[in-house]
């Protein structure tokens, strides 16, 4: 178990060392997606073995898989070498055109897995100060991937990001010392209290005045990563500013794990506070993220911008469902995470490519893709209507949940997030259209489009709209006893 | 925990305190940076005294790496970065100084009050440090939020990781040492990234003006 | 019942009506000629003119559309239809289950449609005027002629004017004061149908204002012989249904020659009367404005819903 | 099960469009392949559906599950007779519209063949389910879908702006509309947690709950229907659509809003309420009237078609309004008898208003005009499209003997029966919604008067009108077959309403079959043949007798002498075809007569105007009333969340500083 612990945390790590000598050669983007490749192996081998054996720890109690974060670390690594794939060409394109120098190409590769270790890491972790740890190494890789282009646009949404990701993980901090400190009295003052599973073990009698004070630090400081109204002003920026496939992780992965972080805390929060509080604070936060993330939708410029906006929107969507709390909800929650991650990223990759064609982020400028190149146009085109909730993609299948779920827990709350999917759905859709059809001007590319990505991921996402696999069900369910405990 | 010793480590959170008042309401760069420093000495000089007190060995890595980086070597960057980019020129605040003080005396009774009860029912030794600890936090918050300049928004944030590594040490007597490393590494890889972030940031618009990096929203 | 003779005297009654329809438009021209102090041309003008015209060559303009064509016999034959379903002499009609009073105006406005679109065909200006004025007229008259219908089957339960005339004659004379409204509706829908003064003028010329002329522009020889013979079957099935509507008195149940003889001895005495006070309605009363119409039969219509208000008040 | 029961042959029907649908997909670009085997396929399947329909609705019900969907909802199906029936109309509709298609789809739309081929028998395939749904999240899955795919279909030549945004305006107001249906069964499965049809079935709702259930159904089905005020898409989009889309749209993706709302008022809902009816009524009879009156005054054909599909949706919803109000009273006699006219005018409307479109497609093939001001004559360039739009335009003017009169005559029967209800305002005020529904069938006359009489008769307007080719072979097997329906519509009422029967039956547990069946099969009385009665084949029978008899005494009498020669015209001469009364002037008396119902627009030219043109545009008042605010209201608030988004990073922080601090607020 430890081995494979270790090679899965090593392969990114080593990898980002590596990529950091040769990211500028011309066969490094092959290398990124073979390590990206390797990772998910592994991954996958361990995933298996937790579905079969159950949650297992390696390093002592250090590190810790249960069926939910396995779930994440498979998506993860799933979604890290698809989009790995899809930077292949795309990156090769940037350089073409002399956005990317071969210094830059270095970083960009380097960080990319440094970011893909760091989140397998605070998947991975079952200390939640090295969770934090991870967290902080992801903003800061983040942060130069963001940066990478050094236009003034990218300085400033860097900048922004650094400081208030920063500001708000100093308070998750916090936030982990208060616990530490709750925890200390049962488990003693050493590293035991700091590991996920004693707390959790521990749950009932850790001392709710703390842990309320505590939860709020965390949910402010991580809610902050999550991109959760009012601490999304960051987000637009970053995923417009970097490279796509940047904008494709951090949407697709990034979000999840923040996401995932506060979950795990929320457990211990409802353990010890058992007032269904923080239940109420993330249906609060979920409900004004949807509403104002899908109002912003219509007053974008820039097609990246609005997309981000969109996984605002869902972020919003899940963390409402998590706040609902029940088996359903939850569950709906997990699928919505999963097939938003998948449908999310598909659609960065399209836009992507369908960026470089045209030459701007502009959606006024972007015209007749599927004129110019059907499948790009069309893959944006099912992309997004997958992204609006429209069946049968699976996205359709977490909300219907969700809403149903809403309706009787919540029903006031309802006709709000309808309310917010409505305005959602017209803004968005009549931006792709305006994009996908009419008269275009756009020229075709040096490299072929790496469309087999986007593809995979809808296909996905169609399947689990109509078709869930057994084990995954059964996944899926493990996943949702641990978080509903 | 002998009483005197405890007098002593409330002695240093006051200081604390005080030098995270001082910073709010200082202008100009360079001093802004040695107030830092200060701040870097009073928070080693208290986990020295934790560790002491406690007995806790690994309190004297901690307090030794808290010198080496906090004391030594960031304030030695950030100095290097003001000179070499020529901002040693006063910076204005968003709000004047008075109603800053005013708001920041507010807080610190919101912190106080915050602490109040968790400090009663912490185990550890100390009562009013975490209050303390959690003023500077949201002092130095503040103080980010106050300033118009880029140099000043990062001393405020590594003034607010002091704040946190306060309450790490002396209102917990010590996390474990992992963590301690871990978030001591990210500390100065932020550090080292804000300083590069410095120089484009300068490249672009040549000065550190924050005005400049207003121009992503929505109109 | 459905035996041979009923057909035969179904036959019998239809060629009758269609026979002697021109019969009641030449006794309205005499009545008008005489109010008019005109001196009167004979009732059998109508047929005279009739036959003159079938033996004329008919000219057909050269754009003309086969419906063109077709249109007089279909117009015909709707009309005769018409009188087919009538109760004229009896009640006992082996077609009169084949369309009820709804039917009937169905079949009207199969007509009307026809002579339209055979109007608009050659593609003149006073045609398609015509054909639209025709249209615009029917639209409006149909929902008064069915509230009149309405009225007097909510009396007897039944849209058949059979039974409608069976249900009426059969119980003693009951006088239904909705039935009077009715009656005025009814008269009004007819003048439109008609085209009859005062919605229009069926002894002018003038382009402007002729609706029913305007419609038959283009005819000529056999075709507009059909056309003339159809409009004044038309007539006569309309005062038909007005009497089985109104005074149903006199329509015999059964088909025996004697029964039969006696109502049309009925009939004709009906027909001639009411014949002539349409044509003092016509003399009283001065043509509209096309733009008058609508407002005219809309009281029409008023008035037939107010009967049957009264219906429901009266509580019957 | 070891023998296919109908439910299973259906599913195979569905599979077999889904395949055909990907073949056109791999087939893309292989003009003569889609052309020659895959539509004639669908074609083939569609008549099969439609025997399948028949046969299954005189069957019983069948239900099955198939193991996809979410883990703990799986597809439940159910075939009875309603869905039956539907599948029928379905069938009918879609053969004939893939027959035209073989001949229609053959220059290269804007997208590619094989595409729009996908789009079209997916969008079938997915009705199809939607009929035999028997769970929410099947149905909304079909429902979208179809959603989905009709508007692909609707904006094929997508580089028309236009095109795209009637596209948009429709795919956007359908999703509301499904918004609204998927709260709806929220609440028709009251709290249990289980979607399937079977348990709502169970449920009873009280009062409060039913109702607020009700007109989310209402308006969710009314906005796929296009009932007032939600029609706003319709005109727009089936001008967009290729004709034969616009037929199929018409004809049933507006009808499975019909058949929705039946599901839900009559099958799922176990409480009807008389004022239900009462406003779905009140809205159907506004919808039917404005929606003719505006068609009355259009001048773009496919345009006036559309609307006047609003105008037969609102007179289905008037019948199913005075259904529920009898059925409320359970006089279901009379509830039958209403239900049995709403359906037979869906299979009917469907039949005419599918030909109809056709044929404006064998227009624009033929001239590419959709303007009725550049048409004229054409029946003499194109007799077959014109003969076949001569017999729908008849059934669509609800004229016997066609499909259309049926429907209209059942439905006045059914108002005539009223005079039974126990609350007399009712009894008073109905007979009157007769007259109007009366008024609403003769202005549609009208219509389709100033339909023909402007694109196939008169004199062309245009030139180029005089190149016009007729429509090709197979889009004639496509005018045929649909002719074929009107004309069976019309001649055989008593069979279908012994179809129909059953399904009232089930709906609101009586049919009017018995009696009907009792006066044999050529005499069509509903209640009573001394009541009324109606015997289409005698009717057309004696008519054409008259007719025949006519023309052989007139020809005996006579010798058959003819002479050509220009028109007379009163014998004014320069005359040209410019004179000829235009769609304006056919639209002047309906303005003259309706002015309030809309926004017009007139240009009247000065005297001293060098060329003085008059221009007159009549628009639909919803958009000003209802739609403009909408969106300036939506603007509005996502001007003010544009607000927080200041740009400045302090201000931002101050967000999180102040959100940390109320939550602890909340915590302490």
């Amino acid at each position: 178990m430890d081995s494979l612990f270790l090679v899965i945390l090593a392969i990114p790590l080593l990898g980002s060392m590596l990529m950091g000598l040769i990211g500028h050669r011309e066969l490094a983007p092959e290398v990124n997606t073979g390590l990206s490749l390797g990772t998910m192996i592994a991954v996958v081998i361990l995933s298996m073995e937790v579905l079969s054996t159950g949650p297992s720890f390696a390093f002592g109690e250090s590190f810790h898989v249960d069926s939910l974060n396995g779930l994440l670390i498979t998506l993860t690594a799933f979604v890290g070498l698809t989009t790995s794939l899809f930077s292949r060409s795309y990156m090769r394109v940037e350089r073409d055109i002399g956005r990317m120098t071969s210094v830059r190409m270095r970083i960009y590769h380097s960080m990319y897995q440094l970011f893909m270790f760091t989140m397998l890491l605070a998947l991975l972790t079952n200390n939640i100060g090295i969770l934090w740890v991870a967290m902080e190494i992801a903003t800061l890789a983040a942060v130069l991937l963001v940066s990478i282009y050094r236009t003034a646009a990218a300085l400033e949404a860097a900048w922004k990001y650094f400081i208030l990701c920063g500001v708000g993980i100093s308070l998750a901090l916090f936030g982990t010392i208060l616990i530490y400190l709750a925890a200390e009295r049962q488990l003693g003052g050493s590293t035991s209290a700091f590991l996920w599973t004693n707390l959790n073990a521990v749950k009932m009698q850790l001392e709710p005045a703390i842990m309320s004070i505590a939860f709020v630090f965390l949910l402010v400081g991580y809610g902050t990563k999550m991109g959760l109204v009012p601490l999304h002003s960051w987000l637009a920026d970053a995923h417009a500013e970097g490279p796509t496939p940047v904008s494709a992780v951090l949407s697709g992965l990034l979000l999840n794990v923040a996401l995932y972080t506060v979950l795990r805390f929320k457990v211990l929060a409802d353990g010890s506070m058992q007032n269904g509080l923080p239940g109420k604070m993330l249906v609060g936060f979920g409900l004004i993220t949807v509403l104002v993330a899908t109002f912003s939708l219509s007053r974008q410029k820039d097609v990246k911008r609005m997309f981000s906006y969109s996984s605002i929107e869902h972020i919003g969507l899940m963390t409402f469902a998590f706040g609902l709390g029940g088996p359903i909800a939850t569950y709906a929650g997990l699928l919505h995470m999963t097939v938003h991650s998948l449908v999310k990223s598909a659609i960065f990759f399209t836009v992507g490519h369908a960026c470089q064609k045209a030459g701007t982020q502009i959606i006024a400028d972007i015209r007749g893709l599927v004129k110019v190149s059907p499948t790009v146009g069309w893959g944006l085109v099912v992309g997004s209507l997958a992204i609006l909730g429209m069946p049968p993609f699976g996205v359709f299948a977490s909300e219907f949940l969700i809403i149903t779920t809403s309706m009787q827990e919540l029903p006031w709350a309802t006709p709000i997030l309808l309310l917010g999917l409505g305005v959602a759905f017209a803004t968005i859709f009549s931006f792709v259209q305006s994009m996908a059809f009419g008269e275009t001007t756009a020229k075709p590319l040096a490299h072929p489009p790496a469309l087999l990505p986007v593809f995979i991921h809808l296909g996905l996402a169609l399947m689990l709209g109509l078709y869930i696999p057994p084990y995954l069900n059964e996944w899926f369910g493990q996943a949702v006893k641990i978080i509903t405990g | 925990m002998p009483n005197f010793a405890l007098q002593l480590l409330n002695l240093l959170a006051a200081i604390m305190l005080l030098i995270t008042f001082a910073m709010l309401s200082q202008r100009r760069p360079l001093s802004l940076n040695r107030l830092f420093t200060l701040h870097g000495v009073v928070l080693v000089l208290s986990s020295l005294l934790v560790a002491y007190v406690t007995g806790n060995s690994h309190l004297y890595y901690s307090a030794g790496l808290t010198l080496a980086i906090k004391v030594v070597l960031i304030p030695w960057i950030i100095h290097k970065v003001i000179i070499r980019l020529k901002a040693e020129s006063d910076v204005d605040t968003l709000i004047n100084v008075p109603t800053t003080m005013l708001i920041g005396i507010v807080l610190v009774i919101i912190a106080f009050n915050l602490a109040m009860p968790i400090a009663q029912l912490s185990t550890s030794i100390t009562s009013g440090i975490l209050g303390i600890a959690l003023a500077c936090i949201l002092l130095s918050f503040m103080m980010i939020l106050i300033r118009s300049k880029a140099m000043p928004q990062v001393i405020g944030f590594l003034t607010m990781e002091n704040g946190l590594f306060f309450a790490a040490t002396a209102a917990t007597s010590g996390m474990p040492m992992i963590v301690e490393l871990g978030v001591a590494l990210s500390v100065v890889g932020g550090t080292l990234i804000l300083g590069v972030f410095m120089f484009h940031i300068r490249e672009q618009y040549d000065d550190l003006d924050i005005d400049h990096l207003e121009n992503r929203k929505e109109d | 019942m459905n035996n041979l003779s009923s057909y035969l005297w179904q036959i019998l009654e239809l060629i009758l009506a269609v026979a002697a329809a021109p019969l009641l438009t030449g006794w309205v021209n005499q009545c008008r000629a005489w109010l008019q102090n005109k001196t009167a041309p004979s009732v059998f003008l109508p047929h005279r003119t009739l036959h003159k015209l079938f033996h004329k060559d008919s000219v057909v303009a050269e754009n003309a559309s086969p419906l063109f064509r077709m249109e007089p016999y279909i117009v015909f034959g709707c009309m005769a239809l018409a009188c087919g379903i009538i109760p004229t002499l009896s009640t006992d009609l082996p077609l009169s289950p084949a369309a009820d009073a709804i039917a009937l105006v169905g079949l009207f406005a199969l007509g009307r449609m026809f002579i339209s679109l055979a109007a608009v065909d050659i593609g003149t200006g006073f045609g398609t005027m015509g054909g639209r004025r025709e249209m615009f007229i029917g639209f409006i008259a149909e929902p008064a002629l069915l509230m009149v219908l309405f009225s007097s089957s909510l009396i007897s339960k039944s849209t058949l004017l059979t039974s409608i005339v069976a249900n009426l004659t059969s119980q003693d004379l009951i006088i239904h004061p909705s039935m009077a409204f009715a009656a005025v509706a009814f008269v009004m829908v007819l003048l439109a149908e008609n085209a009859r003064i005062p919605v229009d003028n069926p002894a002018t010329h003038l382009e402007l204002t002729m609706i029913h002329e305007a419609l038959l522009l283009e005819y000529s020889g056999r075709s507009l012989a059909l056309m003339e013979w159809a409009a004044s079957i038309k007539l006569l099935a309309y005062f038909c249904i007005g009497i089985a509507l109104f005074l149903p008195w006199g329509i015999s149940s059964v088909n025996t020659p004697f029964a039969l003889l006696l109502s049309l001895l009925i009939l004709t005495v009906k027909l001639v009367v009411v014949g002539a006070l349409l044509a003092v309605l016509e003399i009283v009363s001065a043509k509209f404005r096309i733009f008058r119409v609508p407002e005219f039969l809309a009281t029409a219509f008023l008035i037939a819903v107010i009967g049957m208000l009264v219906h429901f008040l009266l509580g019957a | 099960m070891t023998d296919l029961v109908s439910l299973d042959y259906i599913l195979l029907a569905v599979s077999g469009w889904l395949i055909i649908g990907a073949c056109g997909l791999f087939a893309i670009k292989r003009r003569g392949g889609i052309s020659y085997v895959l539509y004639p396929t669908g074609a083939a399947i569609g008549i099969a559906l439609c025997g399948l329909g028949i046969y299954s609705a005189l069957g019983g019900t069948q239900t099955c599950i198939l193991s996809i969907g979410l883990p703990d909802l799986q597809f439940h199906l159910r075939l009875d007779s309603l869905s039956s029936y539907f599948l029928f109309v379905l069938g009918m509709v879609s053969t004939g519209v893939s027959l035209y298609s073989i001949g229609y789809f053959r220059k290269e739309e804007e997208t590619p063949l094989g595409l729009i081929c996908l789009e079209y028998h997916v969008c079938l395939a997915s009705m199809a389910m939607i009929l035999i749904s028997d769970d929410a999240y099947v149905f909304m899955v079909a429902w979208e879908t179809m959603s989905l795919t009709a508007t692909f279909l609707v904006m094929a030549n997508h580089s028309d702006p236009e095109v795209r945004y009637a596209g948009f305006l429709y795919f956007l107001i359908s999703h509301i509309g499904a918004l609204a249906l998927l709260l709806c069964f929220g609440l028709l499965q009251a709290n249990t947690g289980n979607y399937t049809f079977a348990n709502m079935r169970e449920q009873h709702l009280d009062l409060l709950w039913a109702s607020i259930t009700f007109f989310l159904a209402f308006f969710g089905f009314g906005a796929k229907a296009g009932i007032l005020p939600l029609h706003i898409w319709l005109p727009e989009a089936h001008p967009a659509a290729p004709s034969p889309i616009s037929a199929l749209m018409s004809a049933f993706v507006l009808k499975t809003g019909v058949y929705g709302f039946l599901r839900i008022t009559f099958d799922l809902l176990q409480i009807q309420v008389w004022w239900w009816g009462v406003i779905a009524l009140t809205v159907g009879l506004i919808t039917a009237l404005f929606g003719v009156v505006l068609s009355a005054t259009q001048t773009d054909m496919k345009r006036l078609l559309a609307y006047s599909s609003i105008e037969n949706i609102g007179l289905m919803f008037t019948g199913i309004g005075l259904t529920i109000i009898f059925h409320a009273y359970d006089m279901n006699g009379m509830a039958a008898l209403s239900l049995t006219a709403t359906l037979y005018h869906v299979a009917s409307h469907a039949a005419f208003k599918s030909l109809l479109f056709l044929g404006t497609g064998a227009v624009l093939h033929a001239t590419g005009e959709r303007n009725l001001g550049k048409l004229g004559g054409l029946m003499r360039f194109m007799p077959w499209t014109a003969w076949a739009a001569l017999i729908g335009v008849l059934a669509a003017a609800g004229l016997p003997p066609l499909g259309g009169f049926v429907s209209e005559w059942l439905l006045i029967q059914s108002f005539l029966l009223t005079p039974g209800l126990p609350n007399s305002v009712l009894n008073m005020l109905i007979p009157i919604v007769a007259g109007v529904i009366v008024l609403v069938g003769a202005i549609a006359a009208y219509v389709m008067v100033k339909f023909f009489g402007v694109i196939f008769l008169g004199q062309p307007r245009e030139q180029k009108l005089n190149q016009a080719h007729d429509a090709n072979i197979w889009e004639r097997f496509g005018f045929g077959w649909l002719v074929a329906a009107c004309l069976m519509l019309g001649f055989f009422p008593v069979q279908l309403t012994l179809v129909i029967d059953r399904v009232t039956s089930f709906l609101v547990g009586e049919g009017i079959g018995t009696t009907v069946a009792s006066n044999g099969l050529l005499l069509l009385a509903p209640v009573a043949s001394h009541r009324a009665s109606y015997m289409p084949l005698v009717f057309v029978g004696v008519l054409l007798a008259c007719c025949l008899l006519a023309y052989v005494l007139v020809r005996r009498f006579y010798h058959g002498r003819l002479r050509q020669s220009i028109p007379w015209a009163c014998g004014y001469p320069f005359q040209t075809s410019k004179m000829q009364d235009t769609a304006e002037g056919l639209g002047q008396p309906i303005r003259h007569i309706f002015g309030n119902f809309f926004r017009i627009t007139r240009e009247l030219p000065s005297e001293f105007d060098k060329n003085p043109r008059y221009r007159i545009s009549v628009e639909d008042p919803f958009w000003s009333m209802l739609y403009r605010p909408i969106a300036v209201i939506t603007e509005y608030a996502s001007r003010a969340v544009g607000m927080l988004q200041h740009g400045r990073i302090s201000i931002y922080l101050l967000y999180s500083l102040a959100t940390l601090m109320l939550l602890l607020l909340v915590v302490t």
